[in-house]
């Protein structure tokens, strides 16, 4: 009982973590502000919504392919995220941060 | 609740068709069949198909992406912005009638997931029961792609190897023959000054291959087979070759031996087949293989399987470098 | 609801004609194939969507005594094949299209056939 | 309540597409297909619970390990383009 408690609070945080990263994704102003909002959330949304999805299942084959699922989203997801942004500020876009012409 | 799922993800795949022909600058437009590829896996997946989102998942995610970029690296970048469109409107209008004209007559069709279709009455409910008893492995679609219907799947694969080889044929150089030519892999083809998706890339290429493994062999028990496990370990060796350059990747299999995996694959699915009829059984018809015509049948399914995963292995590679040996 | 499981009938004609419109009014190659790539990806759903029943599931038999609704695994076999296909032969296409692009410098459809009528 | 974590995945996958056909950069568009590729993921792992086929985690997992090779191939795509329009502006192309 306690578990499934614990299991619906992560598939619900979860989402919710997914879902701000969408917004950041659609709402901030330049690539790499758009990049950390999207990147974050990616690696936080699978690590609740997969470990609520395994407390449902208890100990069985699933919940192991449920970590390596896990395991590889969080080695993948960084990874595409650096070279994404080494290739964009490799090409010169420079991030748009009116604030920062003043100093 | 699959209901509105569907009418989710259906939706946002009309809006991705639609950008993808709109949009005049080619990679976007290569960007978002990647995305329509993930709808449509999903929208498989919805509608039961696992099997069917697997391929898609295999095939979609990896090898299509890698190919239409590997081709649009040949050819200019940009669709060529022509102010005069004539007969657009003619175009539109007709098209539109179309789909009107398919809607309507949509509504005598039966409604999706009615158990009382005409698809569903004749062949298929005979499939679902005999399998068990006749072959007896868990999936029905391995089941009929590899022994019900196992002569058609071997037209499948000699069309996918026929498509290779025109391919080699047209790309490949006039100096070796029709295979690509070997090449000192360029600095600038490859990730090779970017150490952390080198490292993470290399870490994850035994896993690719494991898994393609897996999916050729659990084929019988789970969704997989030769088709999604041809591919899954194409896009593994197609991972070294983006990351180390290509010509790395043809030390390590060279032309020669992804065409011989290619041809040796289709002719060992060519030969059980042969072997089944010197048995003194019809082509294809494994029964004769084993003692027990339900392990006969099981045999002949996971030879002919694996078959077709080097089969489709080999020629998806040979399309692959033979784009990316060629010169702009 | 009744109306609504006609929907992916609709959807399918959708993507046959966007797909079409792509072959016949674009005049660059490489978006004929694309139109032509979302043209078969039309046929695909309409046979999975036909494959589909009620309340089914996807036909692995896991335990045969178990009496479970299974969907038609026909359609997914004719499919599961033809997706290997079909990035094949795009591949041949888009060969094609490498070596158009090379012969006449362009891979307009209208340039390539004016080239044609000036040689 | 499958239903609502796989409703926020959908929204999220909306609005990813959304930043895909608006996305002013290249980048954009393939931090736009990244996203939807880990959102791909997440929904296969949450429907597959909801149908309770949980066999077919094989898919998300297929998706795990493939998607990575789709960017990387857009970043080599677009490394290796700049190197081309470079080498042409030197005049040795």
């Amino acid at each position: 009982m306690v578990i499934d408690a614990l299991s619906w609070l992560l598939l619900t945080s979860g989402g919710l973590f997914v879902l701000i990263g969408g917004i950041g994704a659609l709402r901030m102003p330049d690539l790499y502000t758009r990049m950390h909002a999207s990147s974050l959330t990616d690696s936080l949304g699978p690590m609740l919504v997969l470990g609520g999805l395994a407390l449902q299942t208890g100990l069985s084959l699933e919940t192991l392919k449920l970590l390596i699922i896990l395991l590889f989203m969080l080695i993948t997801g960084p990874t595409a995220t650096y070279a994404l942004g080494n290739a964009a500020a490799v090409s010169g876009l420079t991030p748009a941060a009116p604030d920062l012409e003043d100093n | 609740m699959l209901v509105i799922f569907s009418l989710f993800l259906l939706s946002m795949l009309v809006v991705t068709a639609i950008a993808i022909i709109r949009s005049e600058d080619l990679f976007s437009a290569v960007m978002l069949s990647g995305i329509f590829s993930l709808l449509m896996a999903l929208n498989f997946f919805v509608l039961d198909a696992a099997d069917v989102a697997l391929t898609e998942a295999a095939v979609g995610a990896g090898i299509s992406t890698v190919l239409l970029l590997g081709a649009l690296a040949l050819v200019p970048n940009r669709e060529r912005n022509s102010r005069r469109k004539r007969y657009t409107f003619v175009y539109l209008t007709t098209l539109s009638a179309i789909v009107l004209a398919i809607s309507y007559a949509s509504f005598d069709q039966p409604r999706v997931g009615d158990p009382a279709a005409p698809v569903h009455q004749h062949v298929a409910p005979w499939y679902l029961e005999k399998t068990p008893e006749l072959i007896d492995i868990p999936n029905v679609v391995t089941a009929v792609l590899a022994s019900f219907r196992g002569f058609d799947t071997l037209g499948e694969v000699y069309v996918v190897l026929t498509a290779g080889i025109g391919v080699l044929f047209i790309l490949g150089n006039s100096r070796t023959g029709v295979l690509p030519r070997r090449r000192e892999p360029k600095l600038t083809s490859s990730l090779k000054n970017h150490l952390i998706p080198r490292v993470v890339g290399r870490m994850l290429i035994p896993f690719i291959i494991l898994f393609g493994l897996y999916v050729q062999f659990h084929g019988e028990y789970g969704p997989g087979g030769g088709f999604q496990a041809g591919a899954i370990v194409a896009a593994g060796i197609i991972l070294y070759a983006l990351l180390e350059g290509e010509g790395a990747a043809l030390r390590v299999l060279s032309p020669y031996v992804l065409v011989g995996l290619a041809v040796g694959g289709a002719l060992l699915y060519l030969g059980v087949g042969i072997a089944c009829m010197l048995l003194g059984g019809a082509f294809l018809d494994y029964s004769v293989l084993a003692a027990d015509p339900v392990k006969g049948q099981q045999m002949g399914i996971i030879v002919i399987e694996l078959g077709v995963g080097l089969a489709v292995t080999g020629t998806l590679l040979s399309i692959f470098h033979a784009f990316a040996a060629r010169d702009q | 609801m009744e109306v609504l499981g006609l929907f992916n009938y609709w959807v399918f004609a959708a993507l046959l004609m966007i797909g079409f419109y792509a072959l016949i009014a674009r005049q660059n190659l490489f978006k004929k194939l694309l139109g032509l790539s979302i043209f078969q990806s039309a046929v695909f759903l309409l046979y999975i969507t036909m494959a589909k029943v009620d309340g089914g599931t996807a036909p692995i038999i896991l335990d045969p005594d178990l009496v479970t609704i299974f969907s038609n695994p026909l359609p997914q076999v004719l499919i599961l094949t033809a997706i290997v296909v079909s990035i094949s032969t795009t591949a041949l296409g888009l060969a094609i299209v490498v070596r158009i692009r090379e012969a006449y410098d362009t891979i307009e459809d209208d340039e390539i056939r004016k080239l044609d009528r000036r040689s | 309540m499958y239903v609502v974590v796989s409703f926020a995945i959908l929204l999220t996958m909306c609005m990813a597409l959304a930043r895909a056909l608006l996305g002013p950069t290249v980048y954009d568009r393939v931090l736009a297909v990244n996203m939807f590729g880990t959102k791909t993921v997440l929904l296969l792992a949450v429907i597959a619970f909801f149908y309770g086929r949980t066999d077919f985690l094989d898919l998300a997992l297929a998706y795990a390990l493939i998607n990575f090779i789709g960017v990387l191939a857009v970043l080599v795509f677009i490394q290796s383009s700049r190197d081309r329009s470079a080498a042409k502006v030197r005049g040795d192309g």
